[in-house]
């Protein structure tokens, strides 16, 4: 299926997909309400069947006070790529977890967690991932300040 | 041949991901009878005893490169990246103006330029600094160059004991570049146009602190870059 | 070898020489003549040439066994102190020495400085019954098969030992490997060893070698003896801990094994046992399959084992424990490492029954005097 | 609200006896971060009956460096030096992911000459980095000698791109637009020699390890990953492969060179340790086959098609693209603002961190010396897992 036909059938499956602009690969914007029903879809689907989570990470859109999540979906049965952005709130952030639908996710889930400090629902093993357990700070966050960050001359 | 046989490579076409694939299925282990596979596995720790047997023997196969016996023949490509260096010309003279793309180039802060105003008026290098510490030799600021002021040494033996003494002033003097310079017909012009700065010719402590054979530096910019580190000893 | 070394050689084989006068022996002698100075004299010997003998070896050995190593690796191995070297096992034991010697805090102090002791007493006792050469022995023990065996075992005491006093999880793990691996492989070690006890009827090592006197026993007894020296290559291999049955120590598996917790000169210690013990069960090898000191005879050829008489027995027995110790550092070299379950899949399973049926087979060898050279009743 | 932040300390409560008089008590072991095995810095807690490994918890970031930070605020020309701090042994392809990404976000076309030196430098440093782990595979199972053999024929490789590159690890080679030095004239030629060696070493590594009956025994049927469990544990690279998975970016959307040449992706068919060996093993030769392919058909063309002080601007937008490393998939994120040089956000999809918790599915109920296989069979590169 080539990217049009994708964004199609997916709109088709949920309305409020969105696709999203700017990028080099089929991506779409999703609302985080039902999240993880539309992924189980996106896996589950055979139209999509998209077995392999190859990347989970989040974006910190700090001037709109969201974070956006992203998802890297591949299919190994049609071989079609997927990004699914999602924003969530950069106040009290909560995700849904992805980790019953592909292990790997909760993995990529903790990394988040680790490093912006978004907390995901469900998650089987929420822990500090690459930092130590009591580490202040979530060092992907824009606003995140440390002294020893080198001040480089622009 | 073992209970492995390495030629037995399969060679299929697999259709992946909508995509016809050629793959090569590596080779498993055989069925094989008991005393087969008893005999063969003992030929097989014959097999490896005779290879390392045959180096043995071999003297001529030794690849161990005696450092630092060999430095004498050290032979280095030419491109080999080391450390960097200011590149002077027959007269002693640098073609650095400080335009200061290598230090927005640096990746990572380890070229500090301090400028000042020449007698022409035109900027002018005062102190060229490179931190060692820091470097990681990526080449980004011989490349930014446009002026084929700098060029990356062959000079791998850095180790200091003290992490401060890494960091270099790599000019020789403050001053204009050479074709300033070469304009200035009068030689004692030329002279009072440089300030040699000697004292930073090598190496220079980091942060202006002083060490007891080195003295200390102290650059505005330096001490606003690493304000709060707290590397005095 | 001059002229004058070959004539004695000569006349002291024919002359039959080469009877067994071991240390204990002359010191019995002069104590029953009563010359006391004699006496403490061959006792003062007997000890100063274990100590030296304990020294040079593992001094000898762990530079040979670098030197090999980077050859076989294409390397150069030890290059600077000294000529090619060396001296550097000299210069490790120095610094070895001068090293500061750490206890864990939580360690069982007594146990943990005790172990290295152990495992080096165990080692250095079976060097004394090892016969070198016809005069060269400290003891001859009637039933010095059965002393090797019990004494080698008690080595294993210094490993478990070190490891489990070392209150270290790898340690103790390491010690219970070298504990399951060494009585395991003590069994194979032995049957292989019973085969020559049947062929020489005696367990005194002296006499395992006087009675090579026509041929050693890795050729003599139609492949049975070659099948138990295999056999017993291999279980020894596995007794001093080397690799491919390095599991106890195995480095990238349990850090350092049962020696994590150690430095210094305690370290040094279970390092040197390590390479004594390869001397020990190489020099027994020797002794059993190879005919220790005596030269290679074959049958009632008189002529051609009378030129072989002409080179020394310290020679021989040094050159045949060379060739052993060659072989375990071959191995050593060459191979991978085993997984525990595998090593004991080896032992029980493979190596076991095969020594089994080999034993079955010298008795038959044995009882009917099938040897290539038949050993004449006298 | 049912989220739980757990610590690590909560995990490693020593579990009571057993009940009965023969159970016996299970206990904690770190294996790591010094470790033989860590290859770096990588802590293994293991929860252990006797020999037997009943639990694996990696605790990875001993070497987190904080690269994807470091990126918001350098320019996409000095993100590609962090790269090579990532999977320091794929350091051209990580360098190519990259460029990669940059070239299609800001759409920047380069030539044939670029693209085939680029394919040429990774299947070099792939083979130069297959026989490094397996070298490394031969010390961690004890065979020490094939360590330094493996390094003694790797020497060769890393003087090629001594010379080409001026570097031997961390090589900042590939640029966005181009690559940073053109070969040398004696490249090809050297290059040529080098296949006419490699042939028969890779036999004699046959012969050494790979036929050696006691290797066989430890890598066979130890650490089944089936094909479906390894794309749920987002296994990439030569794992994936090796349970029979072909999944090659270099065949399912050909770059650089990759489409004009012919090659075989090496599959498994079990899943075990062997055939993620052995799958390297055909790796080499098959990379020795796209080299011999290409040698001699470079085109003509300059090696950067920017200048030095271009300006690379990244247009507003999120940008994903990856690259077939020598460990597998290293996906490269880039989101722009449009605003500043500097990329909003970077993010590595790096193999290793993504092929390091197969090691939580693999090892339980294998011994601790099974460990040091499944781990030197995933081959991973800690600073990669980390960033």
């Amino acid at each position: 299926m080539d990217a049009q036909a994708l964004l199609q059938a997916i709109t088709g499956v949920n309305p409020a997909a969105q696709e999203r602009p700017n990028t080099n690969v089929p991506a779409v914007q999703v609302p985080v309400a039902g999240l993880h029903a539309f992924l189980q879809v996106l896996r589950d689907d055979p139209r999509f069947s998209f077995d392999f989570l190859l990347d989970h990470t989040a974006i910190d859109w700090m001037a709109d006070g969201k974070f956006e999540l992203v998802y890297q979906l591949f299919s190994t049965l049609h071989g079609h790529t997927l990004m699914v952005g999602v924003l969530i709130e950069r106040e009290q952030p909560l995700a849904p977890t992805v980790s019953d639908l592909w292990p790997i996710a909760e993995w990529q889930e903790r990394e988040v967690y680790d490093l912006f400090g978004i907390p995901y629902d469900d998650h089987p093993d929420l822990r500090r991932l690459f930092l130590e357990d009591d580490w202040t700070g979530y060092p992907l966050r824009k606003d995140y300040q440390d002294k020893n960050m080198l001040q480089r001359p622009q | 041949m073992g209970r492995v046989d390495f030629n037995d490579v399969k060679h299929e076409t697999r259709t992946f991901a909508g995509v016809t694939v050629p793959v090569s299925v590596v080779p498993r282990f055989k069925r094989q009878a008991y005393p087969t596979r008893f005999l063969f596995s003992l030929k097989s720790l014959v097999d490896g005893m005779r290879l390392t047997f045959g180096y043995l023997v071999r003297p001529s196969t030794v690849v161990t490169r005696q450092y630092p016996e060999n430095r004498a023949t050290l032979k280095f490509p030419e491109r080999y990246r080391a450390s960097l260096k200011f590149k002077f010309d027959e007269n002693g003279y640098q073609s650095c103006n400080g335009c200061g793309s290598c230090e927005r180039a640096c990746p990572n802060g380890s070229i500090i330029l301090e400028t000042r105003k020449g007698a022409t008026g035109k900027n002018e290098i005062e102190r060229y600094i490179w931190r060692m510490d820091s470097c990681v030799l990526c080449n980004a600021c011989v490349e930014a160059c446009s002026f084929g002021s700098l060029e990356m040494s062959h000079d791998f033996e850095n180790a200091v004991y003290d992490r401060r003494l890494l960091v270099y002033t790599l000019n020789r003097y403050a001053g204009p570049t050479a074709n300033v310079l070469l304009k200035e017909e009068n030689l004692e012009a030329r002279e009072a146009m440089m300030t040699k700065i000697d004292a930073y010719g090598g190496q220079v402590p980091m942060n202006g602190y002083a060490l007891p054979t080195v003295a200390a530096l102290g650059t505005p910019r330096e001490k606003a870059a690493t304000d709060g580190k707290g590397e005095a000893s | 070898m001059t002229a004058t070394s070959l004539t004695y050689f000569a006349i002291a084989a024919a002359q039959g020489a080469f009877k067994n006068v071991t240390v204990s022996e002359r010191t019995a002698q002069a104590f029953a003549d009563g010359s006391w100075i004699l006496a403490i004299v061959y006792i003062v010997v007997a000890l100063g040439g274990l100590a030296a003998l304990v020294t040079l070896s593992g001094l000898v050995l762990i530079y040979v066994e670098r030197k090999l190593a980077a050859h076989f690796q294409c390397r150069l191995g030890p290059m600077r102190v000294g000529w090619h070297g060396i001296f550097q096992t000299v210069a490790d034991a120095v610094k070895l020495l001068l090293k500061e010697d750490v206890i864990p805090e939580k360690a069982d102090k007594a146990m943990h400085l005790l172990a290295p002791f152990l495992s080096m007493m165990a080692t250095v006792m079976v060097l004394g019954v090892l016969p070198y050469s016809p005069i060269l022995q400290i003891t001859d023990i009637n039933i010095g098969v059965l002393f090797v065996t019990a004494v080698s075992g008690f080595g294993v005491m210094g490993i478990l030992l070190g490891g489990w006093s070392s209150n270290n999880k790898w340690s103790m793990v390491g010690a219970m490997r070298a504990g399951a691996q060494i009585i395991s492989y003590e069994i194979s070690a032995t049957l292989a060893l019973l085969v020559v006890v049947l062929f020489s009827g005696s367990l005194s090592l002296a006499e395992i070698v006087q009675s090579q006197d026509a041929g050693w026993w890795i050729w003599r007894a139609n492949g049975v003896g070659f099948v138990s020296f295999i056999i017993f290559v291999i279980a020894v291999t596995a007794e001093i801990n080397r690799t491919p049955f390095d599991i106890p120590e195995g480095e990238s598996e349990l850090a350092a094994g049962f020696h994590t917790e150690y430095s210094g000169l305690r370290f040094s210690f279970f390092f040197l046992a390590e390479f004594i013990n390869m001397f020990v069960v190489s020099g027994m090898t020797a002794t059993l399959f190879l005919g220790g000191w005596m030269p290679f005879h074959i049958g009632a050829w008189a002529g051609f084992n009378g030129f072989m008489d002409l080179i020394p027995p310290v020679l021989w027995f040094t050159g045949k424990t060379s060739v052993v110790i060659f072989l375990i550092m071959w191995f050593r070299w060459t191979f991978p490492r085993l997984r525990v379950d595998q090593l004991m899949y080896l032992e029980w399973k493979v190596l076991l029954p095969i020594g089994f049926v080999n034993l079955f087979a010298a008795a038959v060898v044995v009882l009917y005097n099938l040897y290539p050279f038949p050993i004449l009743v006298p | 609200m049912t989220v739980r932040v757990r610590t690590l300390d909560e995990l490693l409560t020593p579990p009571a006896a057993g009940s009965s008089a023969l159970s016996t008590q299970e206990y904690f072991v770190n294996m790591g971060p010094q470790h033989p095995i860590a290859h770096g810095s990588l802590r293994l807690v293991l929860r252990l009956d006797g020999e037997t490994v009943k639990e694996v918890i990696p605790v990875p970031g001993f070497v987190h460096r904080g690269i994807e930070k470091m990126c918001e605020k350098l320019n996409p020309r000095q993100i590609i030096h962090l790269t090579d701090r990532l999977d320091y042994l794929s350091a051209v392809m990580n360098n190519w992911g990259v460029a990669k990404a940059v070239e299609k976000a800001a759409n920047i076309e380069t030539n044939g000459r670029i693209e085939t030196i680029r394919t040429l430098m990774s299947e070099l440093q792939r083979i130069q980095s297959h026989m490094l782990w397996w070298g490394v595979l031969g010390m961690d199972l004890g065979a020490y000698t094939a360590f330094l053999y493996a390094f003694r024929d790797r020497e060769i490789i890393s003087e090629l791109f001594e010379e080409t590159i001026g570097a031997r690890l961390t090589m900042n080679y590939v640029r966005p637009g181009g690559v940073m030095f053109d070969i040398l004239p004696d490249f090809q030629e050297k290059v040529k020699k080098l296949l006419k060696y490699l042939g028969p070493i890779i036999d004699e590594y046959d012969t050494l390890l790979s036929g050696n009956v006691i290797l066989q025994e430890r890598l066979r049927n130890v650490g089944v990953l089936d094909g479906k469990k390894a794309v749920a544990l987002g296994c990439t690279g030569p794992v994936l492969r090796a349970s029979g998975v072909p999944l090659d970016l270099r065949k399912l959307t050909p770059y650089g060179r990759y489409g004009d040449v012919e090659f075989n992706v090496a599959v498994g068919s079990k899943g075990d340790c062997w055939d993620r060996y052995y799958t390297r093993m055909e790796e080499i030769r098959q990379s020795m086959r796209i080299i011999e392919q290409l040698i001699d058909s470079i085109p003509e063309g300059p090696v950067n098609v920017l200048r030095a002080s271009a300006r690379i601007s990244i247009p507003e937008g999120t940008y994903y693209d990856q690259i077939e490393t020598a460990r597998g998939v290293l996906g490269v994120m880039l989101v722009s603002d449009g605003k500043s040089p500097s990329p909003y956000r970077v993010h590595f999809r790096s193999p290793n961190f993504n092929n390091l918790w197969a090691v939580t599915a693999l090892a339980p109920g294998w011994r601790i010396a099974d460990i040091i296989t499944i781990q030197s069979s995933l081959d991973l590169v800690i600073p990669d897992i980390d960033r």
